[in-house]
Parts: C-alpha cells; structure tokens; sequence
C-alpha cells in the first residue's frame, strides 16, 4: 500500500464514486424507492465533498460543515415527501415502479 | 479510596510496555488496545445484565408473592448463567422462508448496538473509554440501530406477527425519540454542554442535580425512555398476548438470547443516561469525594433500573393509538413546553449554572 | 352600599350562566344556586331599603357606555323610595315563587333550563327598576319580554303554549314600536336619555307642548303592551299557559307591573301634560272595566285571575293617569303581593286536580286547607275588605277619582264586579260538593315547599298594606311620592262606600254559587247576548282576526300574484329575448370563429402526433439524457 | 514512510465500507437487502466524517440519515412490498447505456481530481466543533437556519396531506 498521506483529493476520489453510483441507481432502478435510496447516496457523496473542503481548505470557517448540516435536513425533508408521494402512487397505481408511471406524455 | 481509575491505568500502560517490548508496531498497539477496551467494555456490561436479568426475575415474583429462582446457587443468583448456557446449546431454528441474512444480522445488530452506547458513559470518576464532546447526541443517535434491528427481525422472520411486532416497534420508537430527545435538550441548554463527563462534573453536589432545574424534562424522559426499552407499559412490539411474541417470534437459542439480553442492556443505558443527565452520574450527592465514584453510579443505576421492572408489574399495555396519541399530542407539546420554560429561565437567572 | 345595588341583578345573571354553562345536569344544585341568588338579593334590597328611608334623595350612579358626538349613553343606577320598594316586591315575590316551583316544577325535565330561565328574568326585571335612563330601561324591557316569551312557552311541545308565547311576543312588540318611537322623540326634544335630565328639561319649560303629549302617549304605548292595557291585553289570558309559577310571577306581580312602574317612573311628563295624563287614566279604566266584566263569566281558574290582573292593572294605570303617584304605586305593590298569592294558591288547586276549569272542582277546602285559607285571605284583600292590604290601597285609588264622577262609579262598579268574580272563584273551588268526584279523590294538599310560599304571602297580603294606613305618621305616602308628600286623610264617606260595595259583590256571589238562591243558569238565561258577549271576551280576537291578519293574508296574496305574473313575465321575457338572441351568436361563433380557431388547432395537431414519439412520459429515460447532455457540454466546453 | 498508519487504514477501510454499500444498496434485487445496506454505507460515511473532525456532524447523520431516513425507507419498503416479491427486472431496459455514461463520467471525474492541486489550508481544525457550529447557526446563519426549520413544518404537513387517506 502506498503510504500517501490521505489529503482533499482521496475525500474527493471517494465522493465522486459514490455520487456515480448513486446516479446509475437513480437512472436505472425500477422501484420508486430504490431510487429514492440512490438519492440519498447522492446527496451523501455530496455532503463527504463538502466536509472535506470543510476539513482541508477552511477548517476555521466551518460553512461546508453548516452547508453538510443543511443538506442533511432537507435530505430528512425531502424523504419525507417523496415518501409520502410513493405510498399515495402504491395506492393510486397499485405498484411503485416507476417507468409504468407514465401518464405525462403524448 | 476504591477508585478504579489508578488499577485501571496500571494494567494498561503494562500491556502497552510488553506488547512494545516485543516489537510490535505502533499501529497494531493500539489496535490491539482498542480491542482489549472492547472487550472489558462487553465484560463489565453483561455481567450487570446478567446480575440485571436475576433481578428482574426475584424482583417479579416479590411484587406477585412468591419466590422465584432459588436453587441455582444462592437464592438462585447463578440461575440466569446457567439459563445462558442452557441457551446456547440450544439447536439454532432457522425457519425456512426466512430472509437468511437480514434474519442472522437482525440481533447481531441490535446486540452491537445496544453496547456501542457505553462507549461515553461515565461509569465513575476517570471511568469512562470516550469524552466525545457530543456525547449526548452519541447516545440518542446510537439508540436508533435497535429499531433497525427489530424492524430487520420484523422483516427477516417472513411472519406477519413478526412483522407487526417491527412495524410497531418503528413507528413507537421513531415516535418517542422525538420528545425523549427534545426533553434532554433542556439539561444541554442549562449545561452548555453535550459531553456527559462535563455534565456529570456540573452535578457536584444534591442540590445541583439537574432533576431539580428539569423536573418536567425528567419526567417526560423518563416516560419516552421506558417506551424506547419497549418496557411495559409500552411494550407492543412484542406483546405476547396479542402478536406471540412479535419480532422474536422466529428466534430460537443464541440469537433469541442476544435480543433478550439487549433488551435488558437498553434498560440499564436507559437508567444510565437518567441518572448522569438528571441525578449526577457517578457523583455523590454530598460533594465531589464522598465514597466510591462507581458505587454511586451502579447503586442509582440501580434504582432507576428497579423502577423501570416496578413498571412493569404495575401498569397494563396501552393501545397502539393511545401509545401514538400520547407521544405526539402529549409528550411532544410538553417537551416544547420545557424548553421554552427553560430558555426563559436561562434569560431570566442567567448565571444559574 | 347604594351604589353596589348592581349586585342584585348581578346575582341571578350569575346563576343563570352557572346554571346554563355548569350545573345544568344537576337539579338541586341548579335550583339551589338560583334560589340562593335571588335571597340574597332579597337581603341586599332590604338593607337597600332601610338606606332609603333615611334618605330619600334620588341617588345616581352612573358612567359612560357610549360615546356618540355630543350625547352619550350612560350605564347608571337609580335609587329612590321607588326602586326600593320595587326592589323588596319583586325579590320577594321571586323568592317565594323560586321556592314553590322546587314543588311544582318537580319531576320536570327541564327542571334546571327553568331556573335559568326564572333566573335571567330576575336580573331583567331587576335590573329594569334600577334603570337611570330610557336607553337602558329599554334594554331590559325587552329583556324581560324574551324571557316571558321563554317561560309561556316553556312547554313547547303544546302548541298552545308555543302559540302564547308567539303572541305575547309579537303583541307587545306593537307597544315597544310605540315606546321606543317615544324614547326618540324624548331624545330628540331633550337631547339626553336620562331621567333626571329630562324630567329637568321638563320643568324648566323647553321640553313642553304637543311635542311632550306625543312623547307622553308613545311611551305609554310601551306600558299598553308589558302592563296588557286595552287593546293590546288579549296576550296575558293567553301568557297563562305557561308554568302557574311563571304566571304568578311575570304575569301578575312582577313584569305586567313594569308598565305601571315605567309610568310611575315618567310621571312627570303625565302630570306636565293633562291630555296625556287623561288618555292613559282612560285608558286604564276601560281597560279595568272590560277586563272586570270578562272575568265574571270565565271557567278557567287561571283566566280569571288573569282578567283580575288585567284589571287590576287598569286600576293603577288609571290613578297614575289621574296623578296618583302614591296610590298607584301603593296599590302596585299590595297587588303583587296577593295577586302572586292568588296565584301560587291557584298553582297548588292545579297541581291537585290536574284541571284548570273550575266547573270540575268544588269542596276542594276540605281536602286543602292551608290553599283554601291563603286564596280567602287573598280574596278577602282584592275585593278591599277591612283591614287587609287591598283595602287600604284601593281605597286611596278610589279616593284619587274624587274629582272624577265617572271615573268613580266606574271604579266602583269594578271593585264590585272584582269581589264578585274572586268570590264566585271561590266559592265553586272550595265550597260546595265536588262535581268531578274522581278529581276529588285524588286531590291532597300540596307539599311544604309550596305552602310555606303561599304561608309567607299571605302574611303579606295581609299586613303590607299596614304601612299605608293614613293617619301613620310615617307611612307609606310620605315614604313614596311625587312632588310633595300629600297626607290623604282618610275619607270615610269613601272607604264607607268601597267596603259596602265589596260586601255585596261578596254577599252576591255567596248567594248564587254557595247558597244557590240564585241560580247563575238563570242568570245567563236572563241576560244571554251580554253573557255571550263577555263569555267571547268581547270577540277582542276576532276583531283583531278580522282586522289585521286577514287583510295582512290579502295583501300578501296580491303581492304573490303581482310577483308572479308582473315581475315573473318581465323577467322571463327578456329571458327569452336573450335565448334568440344567443342562437344567432352561437351560429356565428361555431362556423366562423371556431372554423378559425380549428384550422390552426388541426395543424398542429398533425405536427405534435409525430414528434409525441419522443415524449416516453418515463422519468428516468428524461434523466438519463439530461445527465447525458450535461456531460456532453462538460465535455466539449 | 513503510508504516501503515492507523488513520490511513481506516480511511481505506470506510471507503470500500461506503462504496461497496452503495453498489450493493443499488444494485441489490431484494429492496429490502437494499435498505439495510443504506443504512450501512450511512453509517459509514458518520465514520468518515469522524474522520474529518466532523463528531457533530456524524452525530447528526447517523440520528437523521439512519434514525429517520433509513427508517422511514424501510417503512416504505414494508408497505409497499411483499417478502416474496419475485421481479423479473429490478433494473429498467436502460441499465446499459446508464452504465456508460456512468463510466464515462466516473472516468472524466478521476482524470479531473486525480492530480488537482487545491490550495490546502495548514490552519489544524479546531477539537470542538459543535460549539462553534451552534453559534454559528445562531448567529451567522440564522436566517437559513430558520427557513430550514420552515422547510421542516412544510414537508410535514404535506407529508400528513399527501399521505393520508382520502
């Protein structure tokens, strides 16, 4: 293992993997709340980037921590809404996955 | 006199002396420290669990007038390492059309959970692995993998019993966590602090205990504690009568028997975080040097503990939306209550600390 | 003290609340909480009293309610001699009352609604006495009218009593419409409200003329309908279908007397203006004689007395009307005391044979003594016999006519037809053999709580009328009065005259209905289209029938007719002309505009059936090309 | 530089913790296997952030992100789908070209961040971070802060609106 010490760009390295393979969940799952999990990965990856920055670049600042800390809350928000929306759709269309969900077109 | 603290620091600067003496690198040390802290950790808690489980037991049969165990040893006191054993040579059912490895994970998880809080928590004057200065947060953010334990349980054993018993489990716990957190928000407001060791050291004497200060946030955590042990009256996760057993329906031997035991770890962690937010922790009552730190510690865990198993011989089970109702539309208002009287208290005595 | 007098009429609002928002479900506590109010109201006006006679002098207290320019309303008290003695009547009288219904309300269902009902009229009528000034007096007028509209149709589920009520209501509205166009005259001769200043205005001279005569008579179109002058008097006979108490109470003693003691109260303007003084002395006495002459013939136990009270009623409007001050007042109180008592007793024979109509009753005294005994004193009082209170007082009011001849005989005439009718009562209740035997069997005396009431008035009905004795040095007449106090000596020319006509009212009836000598039959054989006539109250109804609701019914029903084919048709016409009118448009507007707006609609319509294609309506095939196009900018940026 | 230090290990340990977690949690056909490994790569990343000084905010992720979000995916898993559940396709017919763009912009990403030099800030973090957090949410931040907790009531009540049955 090479002994290089774990710096911005490693936090950074780990973000971007993870926000990819939130993305390709969100792209490609069928069920409505397995996309809303991929989201969630997302929005994580994100808020690793912004501690990081946080840590490495401002330490004193501390705005990417407050800026994660947001993130957080309004990840809660959102969960909830989005949930509540999927189990209105369970109801409605008897089954979450999201491409018969269709309605919106021609 | 009997602190603890001196042995303790004897002992490990030894190990760290001979494992160096053999040459082995730094990181490893401390791995290794880390570990042994782990497992006394593990030791010191199940062996009050274990002691926790007798007393239930003699506890129960005092309040119904009889005896209880009494053969294994005296007045049975080994009576529940025996009922370990007797558990563990038990044959592992593992039903069929269960969800194999959520069903295995499920009381791993709440076991591990379950210990992980003892991490922060001042057992006695220097006793305490971690000061993490969000302590508090610590607790209250750990305590929430039981639920994703009992909710895997739930799901695992592929039995609608089970999976009610989950479903009940999450939305009390989920629910109660609101105003339990909420009513431990006035003690960090007078404190100004979330590391327990601070506020243990606040509490230096009887009259400075925070029970004095908070005594509506006590209650209404005392009450949304019971309920997040999912201790009688609150306990529907499980209710016998009405779901089997709800999510232990499907376990069997060892796997049942760490459900069992974490049960009786949140009840000690529940009469743990009441005693050192609101009754001083490990300090005497009557100054900072007055007797064993942790003899003050474990006889008002205690207490607290035996009013939690009084509890339970006293009051029957709520109703499901009685038991929502009364978090959301009693508790909750209340703990807003709190800490808008506290805020105005602290605007108004400020200096009160 | 005085000026803490608000908390007598406080006390009984404060029970009705307790009773209608709390104690509702509970009956004794209702009942007691009403009874103990209303007693203790009844210490205070006696202590209230006692202030008084020391000292006459109106006392005023008052304070701004509202503000409007250069007037205001005021909240204010007023106690002379006549609030206190106004007072100590109508607090009695409800005590006693509250106190007999706990009998003969019992077993009610809605026990406690009528204490809160009888309640709420003790802080009206209460609070109308102590009144300081038109607006508020005005106020409690019609708050006194709700509850009578209340308690005659507290039985609601007669529709007799539910129809009484209506009537009640809305005849006495037609006299308030009088009293409140007269308090806006008042207001707008005076520019002020309260009593003292208008009675100042008077005096002085700039409240004077047929402006003051117009004012006189509309306000008195006030008392016309509370106190059931002739012709607004055909709702009391009726009002009886309400709880006996309730008639006792509001109907004889208390609420009819208000008119009487709004008069008493506005005397000034009467005495300030003769024309007016003389429409409300005569009045009063074609009010006393008709309804005297109706009373004569009635069956129903209950209407008599209420005729009684009409006329009775006549009788003090007449001597206010003629100035009388104290002899009106006078009688106004003895009279709330017996009539309340002739009531009560009525109250207690009903609840004993469960009939109204005395042709059902007869030797009723032997089965009730202690009923039998009060309803004597009672009626030995109002027919003016010596010593009883009725004497004394009548005698004063007869003695006011003095310079009046007609109105004398009349008042005479009435006063015998009075002993006469209360005696026939009587007689056929309580002597004799009884004519329904079945009824009789079952009649028993009345419980404690109901005796013991009509125990305390009859005690009243005797002695009250003591303290008017003339030749007291301190009595009533230098207590209550208007102006200067007048030492009425006692006539005995007319006292002489008044007992004997009484006597033989008295001695008449004893002939006809204990006696027989004169059979009653014959009589009404003798004298069949007056008996007729009377027997049909004068045909008042009727006429009233006749007058106004059927002409009300007619113009209503032209006005449906002219609704329906005036208006309906100009209506409908041009309903119909806009119908054309739209047919033409919409011609227009689907061949040539809509003709228009296709075209292009079709055209783009083709256009957006081909590229709808691209359109797959999932959401993730939309993000996968956004998250495509982004990278893609990125890329080539 | 031969040793291993223990803070290196662990930060490689936490990512392939955090990685493997997410590629399970999407790529799982059992939603509820998916849940469970969200809550893993959650509990994770509170580790990371550990790692970063962040204790309040790993704090807060593990009460929010596992102790209501995870939570209520679950929830949501329980309600709206049966054990037995047997899907044909858990992915939808456009897995493969997702897969390329994802490759695609994964590649773009590492060839960005591999070598980027960011100008590092030597100043060390300070050890308590919550207190200096709180004041600044109080102080600072206070307007965000409190549209945040707006943004909370709204999402809760249409939630309950949205949620309950008609």
């Amino acid at each position: 293992m090479d002994q290089v010490p774990i710096g911005l760009n490693h936090y950074l390295m780990l973000s971007g993997v993870l926000f990819t393979v939130g993305i390709f969940g969100v792209l490609t799952r069928r069920n409505a709340i397995a996309v809303l999990m991929s989201t969630e990965l997302m929005f994580n990856a994100a808020n690793i980037a912004l501690v990081a920055f946080s840590r490495f670049v401002t330490p004193a600042a501390l705005t990417g921590q407050i800026v994660a800390m947001f993130t957080i809350i309004v990840a809660a928000a959102e969960a909830t809404v989005a949930l509540a929306i999927v189990l209105l759709i369970y109801r409605s269309f008897k089954g979450i996955n999201v491409d018969r969900i269709n309605f919106m077109k021609w | 006199m009997l602190e603890l603290r001196g042995i303790i620091d004897a002992i490990w600067s030894f190990i760290v002396g001979l494992l160096a003496g053999l040459g082995i690198p730094q990181w490893a040390i401390e791995l290794v420290g880390y570990a042994l802290i782990a497992v006394v950790m593990f030791g010191v808690v199940a062996v009050i669990v274990l002691f926790l489980v007798w007393w239930e037991r003699k506890v129960s049969a005092k309040m119904q007038d009889r005896l209880g165990p009494m053969r294994v040893g005296w007045h049975g006191i080994i009576q529940t390492i025996a009922d370990a054993i007797k558990l563990l040579q038990k044959e592992d059912i593992t039903p069929k059309a269960i969800d194999f490895p959520i069903h295995f994970w499920a009381p791993v998880v709440t076991f591990v959970a379950a210990f992980m809080v003892y991490v922060t928590v001042p057992f006695g004057k220097g006793l305490i692995v971690s000061d993490l200065s969000v302590g508090v947060l610590y607790i209250i953010a750990i305590t929430t993998f039981t639920v994703i334990g009992l909710l895997m349980a739930g799901w695992g054993s592929n039995n609608k019993y089970s999976l009610l018993g989950g479903f009940r489990s999450a939305a009390q716990v989920v629910s109660y966590e609101v105003p339990l957190s909420l009513a431990l928000l006035g003690v960090i407001m007078i404190s100004q602090t979330l590391s327990l060791g601070t506020i243990v050291t606040q509490q230096d004497n009887l009259l400075k205990w925070y029970v004095w200060r908070q005594p509506l946030g006590f209650l209404i955590f005392w009450i949304a504690a019971t309920a997040e042990c999912n201790r009688t009256p609150f306990d529907l996760p499980e209710a016998d009568s009405e779901l089997v057993a709800g999510f232990v329906t499907e376990y069997s031997g060892m796997k049942f028997a760490m459900f069992f035991l974490a049960e009786f770890v949140n009840m000690f962690t529940a009469s743990v975080v009441a005693v050192t937010l609101f009754f001083g922790g490990w300090m005497s009552p009557f100054g900072p040097d007055f007797g064993p730190s942790w003899m003050w510690f474990l006889g008002k865990t205690m207490f607290f503990v035996f009013v939690l198993m009084w509890f339970r011989w006293t009051y029957p089970r709520l109703r499901v939306d009685q038991l929502m109702g009364f978090a959301w539309k009693v508790l909750l208002p209340l703990a807003f209550l709190n800490i808008l009287l506290t805020g105005l208290g602290i605007y108004l005595f400020d200096g009160l600390k | 003290m005085l000026q803490n007098a608000w908390i007598i009429p406080a006390l009984p609002l404060a029970a009705t609340v307790l009773i209608i928002f709390g104690t509702h479900r509970n009956r004794a506590v209702s009942s007691g909480i009403s009874i103990a109010a209303i007693v203790s109201g009844f210490i205070y006006a006696v202590a209230i009293l006692f202030n008084v006679l020391h000292d006459h002098g109106p006392h005023e207290f008052y304070f701004k309610w509202l503000d409007f320019g250069s007037w205001h309303l005021q909240i204010g008290l007023l106690i002379d001699p006549l609030t206190a003695v106004m007072l100590l009547v109508v607090t009695i009288v409800s005590s006693c009352v509250q106190i007999y219904s706990l009998g003969y309300m019992h077993g009610d269902p809605r026990f406690s609604r009528y204490f809160a009902y009888i309640s709420l009229f003790s802080f009206s009528m209460l609070g109308l006495v102590l009144s300081n000034n038109f607006a508020m007096i005005f106020i409690f007028w019609e708050l006194v009218g709700l509850t009578s509209y209340l308690l005659i149709g507290f039985w609601f589920e007669k529709k007799s009593a539910s129809d009484a009520g209506k009537k009640a209501f809305i005849t006495t509205r037609a006299g308030d419409l009088g009293f409140i166009v007269g308090i806006l005259i008042t207001l707008y001769a005076c520019g002020t409200l309260n009593f003292g200043e208008v009675f100042t205005k008077i005096e002085t001279g700039v409240f004077a003329g047929g402006l003051l005569t117009a004012a006189g008579i509309f306000l008195f179109c006030g008392a016309v309908g509370k106190s059931a002058q002739f012709p607004l008097h055909v709702w009391l006979p009726d009002a009886m279908e309400g709880p006996t108490p309730v008639s006792a109470l509001i109907h004889a003693a208390t609420m009819v007397a208000a008119g009487v003691y709004l008069v008493a109260r506005i005397l000034t303007i009467y005495i300030a203006s003769e024309s007016a003084g003389m429409v409300v002395a005569v009045i009063g006495i074609t009010t006393s004689f008709m309804a005297a002459s109706i009373g004569l013939v009635q069956n129903d136990i209950k209407r008599v007395l209420a005729y009684s009270t009409v006329s009775q009623l006549g009788y003090m409007i007449m001597a206010l009307g003629l100035g009388a001050y104290t002899a009106g007042t006078f009688h106004l109180m003895t009279h709330a005391f017996f009539k309340a008592l002739l009531f009560l007793a009525a109250g207690s024979v009903i609840h004993a044979v469960h009939t109204n109509d005395m042709q059902e009753m007869g030797g009723l005294g032997k089965k009730m003594k202690i009923t039998a005994l009060t309803m004597f004193i009672a009626s030995f009082s109002i027919a003016g016999i010596f010593p009883l209170s009725g004497f004394w007082s009548k005698d004063e009011i007869v003695a006011s006519t003095s310079g009046h001849p007609i109105f004398m005989v009349l008042t005479l005439m009435v006063a015998f037809m009075t002993a006469f009718y209360m005696f026939r009562l009587c007689f056929l209740t309580f002597t004799g053999g009884p004519r329904d035997q079945h009824k009789f069997d079952h009649a028993h005396e009345s419980p404690k709580t109901m005796t013991v009431p009509l125990m305390v008035l009859a005690f009243l009905a005797i002695f009250a009328g003591w303290v008017g004795i003339p030749w007291l040095s301190h009595g009533f007449s230098s207590f209550v009065y208007h102006g200067e106090p007048h030492h009425a000596a006692f006539h005995f020319d007319i006292a002489g005259i008044s007992l004997f006509v009484g006597l033989s009212g008295i001695g008449l009836a004893y002939l006809m209905y204990y006696k027989g000598t004169i059979s009653p039959d014959k009589v009404a054989a003798r004298f069949r289209p007056l008996y007729t006539l009377l027997y049909n109250k004068y045909y008042f109804d009727e006429i009233y029938d006749a007058i106004f609701v059927q002409p009300l019914y007619a113009i209503c029903d032209f006005w449906f007719w002219f609704d329906q084919h005036i208006i309906d048709g100009l209506v409908n016409g041009a309903a119909t002309l806009t119908l054309w009118w739209s047919i033409a448009k919409n011609w227009f507007d689907v061949y040539i505009i809509d003709g228009a707006v296709n075209g292009a609609g079709y055209t783009i319509r083709g256009t957006g059936s081909i590229l709808r294609f691209a359109q797959t309506g999932r959401l993730q095939n939309y993000a996968l090309i956004i998250f495509a196009g982004v990278i893609l900018i990125w890329f080539l940026r | 530089m031969t040793e291993i230090s223990l803070t290196n290990l662990t930060f490689y340990i936490l990512s392939f913790c955090i990685i493997a977690g997410g590629i399970f949690t999407v790529s799982s056909r059992n939603l509820f296997h998916s849940a469970v490994f969200l809550v893993f790569t959650l509990f994770s990343v509170a580790g990371m952030f550990v790692m970063l000084n962040a204790y309040l905010l790993a704090a807060i992720q593990v009460l929010i992100y596992v102790g209501a979000v995870a939570m209520l995916m679950i929830f949501g898993v329980m309600l709206t789908t049966r054990l037995a559940d047997v899907r044909l396709r858990h992915v939808n017919e456009q897995s493969w070209p997702a897969l390329a763009i994802c490759g695609f912009f994964l590649a773009f990403l590492v060839y960005g961040l591999w070598d980027t030099p960011f100008t590092v800030s030597g100043v060390p973090m300070p050890a308590d971070t919550a207190h200096a957090l709180g004041t600044l949410l109080m102080t600072k931040y206070v307007l965000p802060f409190e549209v945040v907790s707006l943004l909370l009531l709204a999402a809760l009540v249409g939630a309950v609106v949205i949620a309950k049955k008609d």
